[in-house]
This record gives C-alpha cells, structure tokens and sequence, in this order.
C-alpha cells in the first residue's frame, strides 16, 4: 500500500495550512486552490502549486465541485482533502471524488449520508444498543404523531431537523399548546435551510455537557478511539473553546464508557477513516448519542496534544488503506490540552470583524501551539468563516492548562480587527470554568448580551 | 509638461515617500504610481508572477486598447475541436462576438469559450493542451 | 516557602520572552529592561513594567549592575533573572544582587566562580573521580612545565585558557616545535581576552561530539538531571543544531551513564539551581568532562520537549528555596526534539544581517514550538547578538523530528534580512545528519567557505 | 504649479501626517498620496506612551526653545539633599551651568544631577521620590 503523490486540499484558511503542513511531512506534494480574494492567502504559497478556482463566492469556488475536479485532474493529484465545512460532509463530492479515480481523504459517501441524516443515524443506534436521548424513533411525519410522541416524552420537548446538526434547526418546545404551530415551523424551516422538512423529537435536557469522542478506523473495520474532548463551552451551538480530557471524566469508568460508546456507534454504521461520535452527558452523568460527524474537526488539535498522534497524519495514511498503527490499549492520555478559537468578531456581540490585520505577534514557548494563516498586513475577507487562528495548550494538569492559555491569550497581540481574544481572557477567570463545572449555557450565562437564541 | 520636467518630478519622488501624484493641466494629465511597500506574497516567487509579469509588461497604452478573454472554469486548454483539426482562431484573425476562440475541457466536457467582442486577435496567451485556471488570460482582442 | 512577587529580567531578545512566560504562568509580576534602541522590543511590551537602563552600548546597559540594580529597586523586584549571555556567568553579578537582598535566579555565585575558572574545574573533577581529557593538572605556570606536560600525554595538544569556555581562547599545536610561541600567544590572547593568562594543556581528540547533561539541584543538595543534549552541529564553537537523546545515545546504557556523570560533576562543586556539564564524547565512546555552564542555556528546549519539564519556571522554583519536585525516576524521555538557531545571518558566511523584518510568517501546527522576539516589522539592531528565533520540534523518533523540522523551516518565512533558515535546511537534508553519524567537524566539512577557525 | 513649488509642497508633507492631498485651482489639478507606518509598539498603549504625551504636548516652539535635563542613571529622584532641606531648585529659578538641580538616588548612592547650561527652570516634570529610567527627562530649562 502507498502513500499518494500529490493531495489537492478543497479548503482555504488555518485548516488548509494544517493540511499541507501533514502532507509535507508524509513527502507528499500539495496542491492550494483559491478564490480570487484568496489569492495573497498564505495556504498558496506553502503549498507546492495552486490554482485559482473561482470568484469570492462560494458557491462559485470553494463549493464548486467540477472545479474543484478539474483541478485535481490538471495538476495530477491522486487525492482531494475537504477538510472540515465547505464540501467535507457533502456525500455527492465524495462518490464524484472516487467515480474520477480520486481518493477522497475521508470516510464513506455511504458513511457521510447517513451522519447527514440525523433521525435515521439515531434509530440505528438505538438499535444497535447506543444510548439515545429518548423522542421518536425516526422522523416524524405530521403534527398528530408529533402530539402523541411529545406526550409520551413528556414537555419541555426538542424538534430537530434531520439534515441539520451541530444545533442548526434546533426548536425548543415547552407546552403543549405550542407544538403545533412550532411543528409547522420547524418543518417549513428545515426545508428552506437544509432542502428536507423531516423532524424528528427528542426530550429536552437542560443541563447538558457536550462530551465527543475521537474516532479513527481502518478500511479493514479496526477502530479505535483516542479519547473523549469536553466542547460544552459553545454560543448558540458554535464551539468555542474545547478541552482533552474532560474536567468531568476523572473517573477511569466513565472515560472508558464513553470511549466505548464512541467505538460501537462508529462500528455500528462501519464507520471508516477518522470522525467524531458526538455525545451529550446530563447532570446524572447519563451519556446520550447526539450525531457523528463525518470529518476532521475544528478541535482536533486538543486530542493531538494529549495523545502524540497526528490525526490528519492518520487519517491520509488511512485513506491510503495502510492499517492502524495504533492498538486501543497504545493509545495514552498525558496531561491537558486546551484550545480557543481566535475569530475574527467583536468580543461582546460576536459581529463579525473583517479587515486588514495591521500588527500581528503570535504566542509561542513551551505547551503552546498556535494553527492559522494570517500575518501581518493579512486582510481578512468578509465572505468566509471568522475562524482566524487556533490557540491550543498543552499542561501537566487542567491548572497548568488554564495557567498557560491565559498566558498566551495575553501574548496573542492582533491589531486591525477585532478578536474573541477578551472573551476568552473573560472566561478563563471565571470560578465556574476554572473548577470544570459548566454546562452548555455557560456563555448564555456570564454575558447577558449572548441570552437566548 | 515636458519629458526632463517628467524626468525631474519622477527623481524627486524617489526620495519621498508619496505613492501617487496626479496632475492635469492645460489638457496634459500626469499619474505617477509609485510601489512603495510591495505585497510580499506576491513577491514569493511562485510561479503565477513570471506569467502575470508578461502581461502587465505590454505598455499601458497597449493594455488600454486590447481587450483580454479570460477563462472561466479551471481545465485544460484546446485550439481546436479535435486534434486533427485546425485551430479555431490565429493571430491576426478576425472575430465576430460569440465566435468560438477555443476550448476548456473539465471534467470530459468540452468548454466553448467565444469573444465578447467583434475584433482582432492580437495574442494567444496560452500553449495549446496547457492547464488553465479559473481568470487566466486567454486571448488579447483589439476591438474593431 | 514562597514564589516571588515580581522578577526583573536582566536581558532581552527571546530569552528575556521566554522568562516573562514562565513568570506568567507562576502567577510572578514581571519587569523588563531595555537600552534605547531597543525601545519597541517585544519584551517591553509582554511584561507587567519597564525600565530603560542605558544606552545600546552593552556596557551602559545590560551589563551595567548599578543601573540593574537600582531598577530592581526602584520596581520593588525581589529577584532577578539574568538569561543566558550578558551578566548570566558573573558572580560579582550574583553577589551584588545577593548583598542587596535580590534573589539572583541561578547558582551559587560560588559555583559561577568554579565555573568561569576551567582549569580549576577539570582539578577538581579529576579528583571526584569525573572522567577529563588527560592533560595538565590545573594551570600550566610556564615554557618548560607545558612542554614536559605536552610530551607526557603526546601531540597534537590543545592549548586552553583557564578563563576562556565554550571553544573560546583554544590553539591546537601539532608538534613540538610549534609548542613554545603557541604558549606565548596563548598566554598574550588569554590575557587580553579575559584579563587572566592561565593557560592549561588537553590531549588533542580529533573526531568528536559534544554532549551535555542537563542538570536540577535544590537547596538542600538533592541533584537531578533531565538526560543528555547532542550538540556537535557547531560552527567555530558556536552551536547551530541541538537534539535530545542524542543521536549515539541509543544504549540505555551510555544514556545513564553520561547522566550519572553529570550528577557526580554537579555534585563535586555542590552545584545549586539548574545548570549544564559539558562533555565530549571520543568516536569510542569515551565520555569526558570539559566545563560545567552555570547557567539556563539556549538549547534547554529540546529537553524541555522530550521531558515535559518546564526548565525554567523549576529554575524560578529551586531558586525561591523549593525543594526539587521530580525524583531522577520521575524524569521521562519521550520521543525526539531537535532545535534550530535561526540567527540574523548570512547563510554561507554567517556574516551578521541586522535590519527591518519587512515580513514575517511563524511555522505553527503540531509538535512544533517557536521562541522568539521578533515581529513583521521589528528592525533588529547591530548591536546584540544575531539569534532570532528557536525553532524546536518534537517527533516521536528522530525520523519524525527531521521531517518536523523540515517542514517547518519551509514555513519559515523572514522577508528583510538573512537568515540561517537555508543552512540548516542542508544540514538537514545531508545523509550524514540524517543517520546521527556526525562529529563536530560536520559543519566545516559541509560548508567550504567555514573551513579553518 | 511649478515643479519648484511642487517640491516644496511634498516636502512640506514629511513632516505632517497627511496622506493624501487634492488641489484643483485654475484649470491644474495635483494629488499627492503617501503611505505611512505607524510603529505598532509605540501605539501600544504602554504606560509610557502616556506620560511622554504630557511632553510631547508642548507646543513645537516651546520644544525648540527649552533644553531638558535627563536622568543619566536608573534611580530615585530627590528635589533636596535630605528631606528637611529645602530644593535645589524651585520653577523660575536662574540656573547656572553645573549648578546642582537635584538627587538621583542608585544603589544607596546620590547622584548630583547638573545643569548642562545656564538658564531658568521652566519645568520640573517628575515628583519628588518618584523613580526615573534611564533618559527620562527631568527639568526644561530656558537657555539664559
């Protein structure tokens, strides 16, 4: 089994740099596309060739699937990394991928379908013995079996959309007498948003962590798990700040469980290649399977400080059909790594900030890791996502952790645009983060501007 | 404005640190640019440069006139319909708006790329079968 | 027992950043001191207050002790912390802090004396039974005891100045003949370089590395150390390349032993706080003691990255009076880092290039760590010297580290000025880095225009 | 305009922070544009910035005229030899050239702090017990 010669990367930003950055160190050659706004983008020139793809507009450029193709054919490349957003989770480009001979470094379109049907991923994992939280067995088709199910729940309930996920499509129910007009909007919602009205319910929790668990699998089914990352700290479900292991996970038993749990679902719809089994946890410590999301994620970089593996390292190996190289009982757990995202928004209000980065000096030493790809005199564009750098911390212990991301975030000097930078300062002194007891409304809580959604 | 006027202004400017002077007067206008600080990415040495550098170095007054036909998806570039046939265009030729000026093939489909304009061609940018990307030169048009 | 309250730094550049990091993470205030012409250096403007002590002159600044002093004074500083170069290895510094009631964030200045005095300190590492290159016990008075010296251990001999260290004041002799004018100018440079003429005699060893063990006592005398560095990748002396373990160290059983000397060395002049012993190793395998740096080196990040040990905030500990917190069972190796120094430099010649940095991209992602000063914009001046940046990776073997780091200077990018970046990319594409099998010769052997010293 | 005015406009804008300048006056029209960059570090908002703006404040005349004395070491300013004596030197004071205008205090030493000229203090910019750095300007005198 060999590696590929030349890996063509379908992104832009601080991911597309990750990329190249493994590639480069696996000997394989690179190739960037840009849209024309990108093209002073610094993923152009680490990479060994570029092409340009299309105008700002995603539609026309980064969601452009012949270009993208097309691209892949001119330079030769054997295989198309989507890393996370864009077209990583669209299984159309994956099986257009592999019918033009192209690897597509990832799992499964089959895989990719069914993580994008939220509703059916549940009822098979209800059935293969993954705990749910309890609702409907599937989609729900109108508005008298929405009734009966939401009784048999019990109020408050959720409505979900089946192609949302990740919080997108989200409706919460507390009486009775809303359901009908919230079902009718719901549905309307998801059609508009995701092209597919299907809802299905779930009870409502209301004191929840978000706990997921870091899957990786080989193409002969060997899967193992590297542990679970704590992402509760989110607004209006984005993620904000993530961390390895959880404050909550102590205990060996519930560690182990979850890791589990994370391995049988993967297995339960033969999950290949790396992905994220997400999960929440209520305040008994139940564990409930939410969704699995079919990419490498934001928030890899966490379980890559604690573990020593490189996950987008594995995973082109796995793409490439080598096996495992790890055995479950290799994989270790050392210390605590936390990361921030650095978006380019105003720290109170969350609005996005584009512009010219007019001084820059990022954090460095020991335990500290910084993913992006601006520099000084970088201008961010308005039309993407505000993700402009990644600050991940590596401590003997959670207080280390704490001690070293603070320190980090008061080094981290960006000067043109505003950053969540004072946000994260903000929450990293707060008692409730600092003892590791916080739930999924942590930011709704301390900052009364982010209230309700 | 006289040439060693020109001349005199363009020297003193050097040992400023003015980027842009504009004059108009009695009918003559005069714009000076000047680069001070050069985007450093750009600079990289990456490949696109040497090409660009080609383009911007026909005179402003050239640039002015020619209208440039720009490919608009990534894909290979083709002269003609079929390796056996002749080129749809050649330097010097006449072309009528929609005309067919070449082919981009994506993805096995064959791209027509036709001129926007009735005109002359005044040069093919690109080697027949070479890679294109998306906004790369094709054809300079001087229209009729 | 207690931390300090608020810690001068009595240096700049990368390491006075380095400091200022620890001390953030201890919860310590910090100070930092600048000359004029480094008045927009970043360590200015990452510590808690500033103090300008003089001008660029070294001697009217940096390494003027009254105005230190007084700046500790008037900042209220309990303790100082001098870095590595300027006043870091002169006990008269360390006494005059003492005297003032500074904590001096080091050894004893005892140990500065012993270790600024190499003939002195290789007597009494004889007598502790430390293993030293055979030569002259102690100083070598005159003429005729040198040449009766030189011709009990045969030529070629290396001639060495008492006062002198780290290759400084060194004349290799060939035969006899050349014995006696070699003496004299020995003497003549030795006393005009370091104001004392003590000159000893060493056997000469042609093939060799260099290794060195990294060393941590507390006050009480409990003395540890964090296993070896390999640093034969010099340049006249001047490290360029530093790695942990050592590429030849991979017998557990050179590894003990070249650690367990240290200790005996450090132990033999009842060495305190953290410091190096410096030894070179004969292509048998020979290990030999040659001086002892009593102070935190530019090269302590790779043992940082293969230990998990923060060199420098155990440095501020031990030198608050805490006791040693690991055992010598404790301390873990795991996987590979090598450094690179990136100096302001001409590649080929290594000819100083000061000036704007007029761009400026940092390599990041996993496994890699940048110590820096330096910024898009920043101009560095004339006057100091020319390391920039410390670029370190860690892999989990030496393979992985190269690829590491191979990638990581193609990512480095510094518009503005020269850099060492193209050095050490040969150096690390030469076969013979890549197989460990090199000596402190390589960097000669490579680069013609570095032949001859 | 002529290109000798020209130069001395252009000149004149060194010294301003204008970027851009448009004059249109009698059928001639000129734009000047400029870049210019900042130092980061100076903007940075360090306490320092703070108190070299109460200085840098004085109008540019007043700057021209007076002479500062600054500390020469790191150290504690004094305004007298010991507490209970008076000051050296109070505002308005006729100075004379190595006449003694106030104590810095390093390392349990005092240090005499001298006029380099003959004048009159204007100003005494630092508090008494108040630490200075290296260079910190002390007094303005008017030169006599």
């Amino acid at each position: 089994m060999k590696l590929f010669k030349k890996v063509l990367i379908a992104n832009r930003g601080e991911i597309a740099v990750r990329i190249i950055r493994a590639c480069k160190e696996l000997g394989i050659k690179t190739v960037a596309v840009y849209s024309e706004i990108d093209k002073d983008s610094l993923h152009i020139r680490l990479a060994d060739e570029s092409v340009c793809i299309g105008p700002a507009n995603v539609t026309q450029s980064y969601l452009n699937i012949p270009a993208l193709l097309s691209s892949a054919e001119i330079t030769d490349s054997d295989a198309i990394h989507p890393g996370y957003g864009f077209l990583s989770e669209n299984h159309h480009f994956a099986e257009a991928c592999t019918t033009s001979g192209i690897t597509f470094i990832g799992p499964t379109s089959e895989n990719i379908r069914l993580g994008g049907d939220k509703a059916k991923a549940r009822q098979i994992m209800r059935r293969k013995g993954v705990p749910v939280v309890s609702g409907s067995d599937g989609p729900v088709p109108n508005e008298e079996i929405a009734m009966k199910t939401a009784k048999k729940i019990g109020f408050p309930i959720v409505l979900k959309a089946s192609a949302g996920g990740g919080g997108h499509g989200m409706k919460v129910v507390k009486e009775e007498k809303d359901l009908d007009q919230a079902f009718y909007m719901a549905q309307r919602e998801a059609l508009t948003a995701f092209g597919n009205s299907e809802i299905y319910i779930e009870e409502y929790i209301p004191e929840m962590r978000h706990i997921e668990v870091q899957i990786m699998a080989d193409n002969k089914g060997n899967t193992i798990h590297l542990n679970e990352r704590d992402c509760s700290i989110q607004r209006r479900h984005q993620k904000l700040i993530e961390e390895s292991p959880s404050p909550i996970s102590s205990t060996e038993k519930f560690k182990k469980r979850i890791g589990e749990l994370g391995v049988k679902a993967a297995r339960a719809i033969k999950y290949r290649n790396v992905g994220t089994v997400e999960f929440i946890v209520d305040s008994k410590g139940n564990i409930y399977f939410i969704e699995i999301n079919t990419r490498i994620q934001v928030e890899h970089p966490v379980t890559e400080a604690v573990t020593g593996i490189d996950i987008i390292k594995e995973q082109i190996k796995l793409a490439a059909g080598l096996p495992l190289e790890y055995k479950q009982n290799q994989i270790k757990q050392t210390g605590h790594a936390i990361e921030c995202r650095i978006n380019a928004e105003d720290p109170e209000r969350f609005i996005p900030s584009p512009g010219k980065i007019t001084f820059l000096s990022l954090p460095g030493g020991p335990g500290v890791r910084v993913d992006t790809a601006i520099y000084s005199g970088y201008v961010i564009p308005s039309h993407y996502d505000s993700l402009i750098a990644k600050l991940i911390v590596h401590g003997k212990d959670r207080p280390e952790a704490i001690a070293k991301m603070k320190r980090a975030l008061d080094e981290f000097i960006i000067e043109g645009v505003n950053t969540t930078i004072p946000f994260h300062k903000r929450v990293l002194n707060n008692p409730d983060f600092v003892s590791g007891n916080f739930t999924t409304d942590f930011v709704e809580k301390i900052n009364p501007l982010n209230q309700g959604q | 404005m006289e040439l060693e006027e020109l001349k005199e202004l363009i020297e003193l400017l050097k040992e400023t640190d003015v980027t842009e002077l504009q004059i108009e007067k009695e009918g003559t206008k005069v714009k000076i640019k000047r680069e001070k600080i050069l985007s450093h990415l750009e600079m990289a040495g990456h490949e696109r440069a040497a090409f660009q550098e080609k383009i911007v170095a026909e005179t402003e007054e050239e640039a002015q006139r020619l209208i440039t036909i720009t490919s608009p998806i990534v894909g290979t570039f083709y002269r003609s319909p079929t390796p056996e046939a002749p080129p749809f265009v050649e330097i010097g030729a006449k072309v009528v708006k929609g005309q067919v000026l070449c082919i981009v093939e994506a993805m096995k489909l064959m791209n027509e790329i036709e001129s926007d304009i009735d005109g002359i061609v005044m040069k093919i940018l690109v080697e027949n079968g070479q890679p294109v990307e998306y906004g790369e030169p094709l054809f300079l048009i001087e229209p009729a």
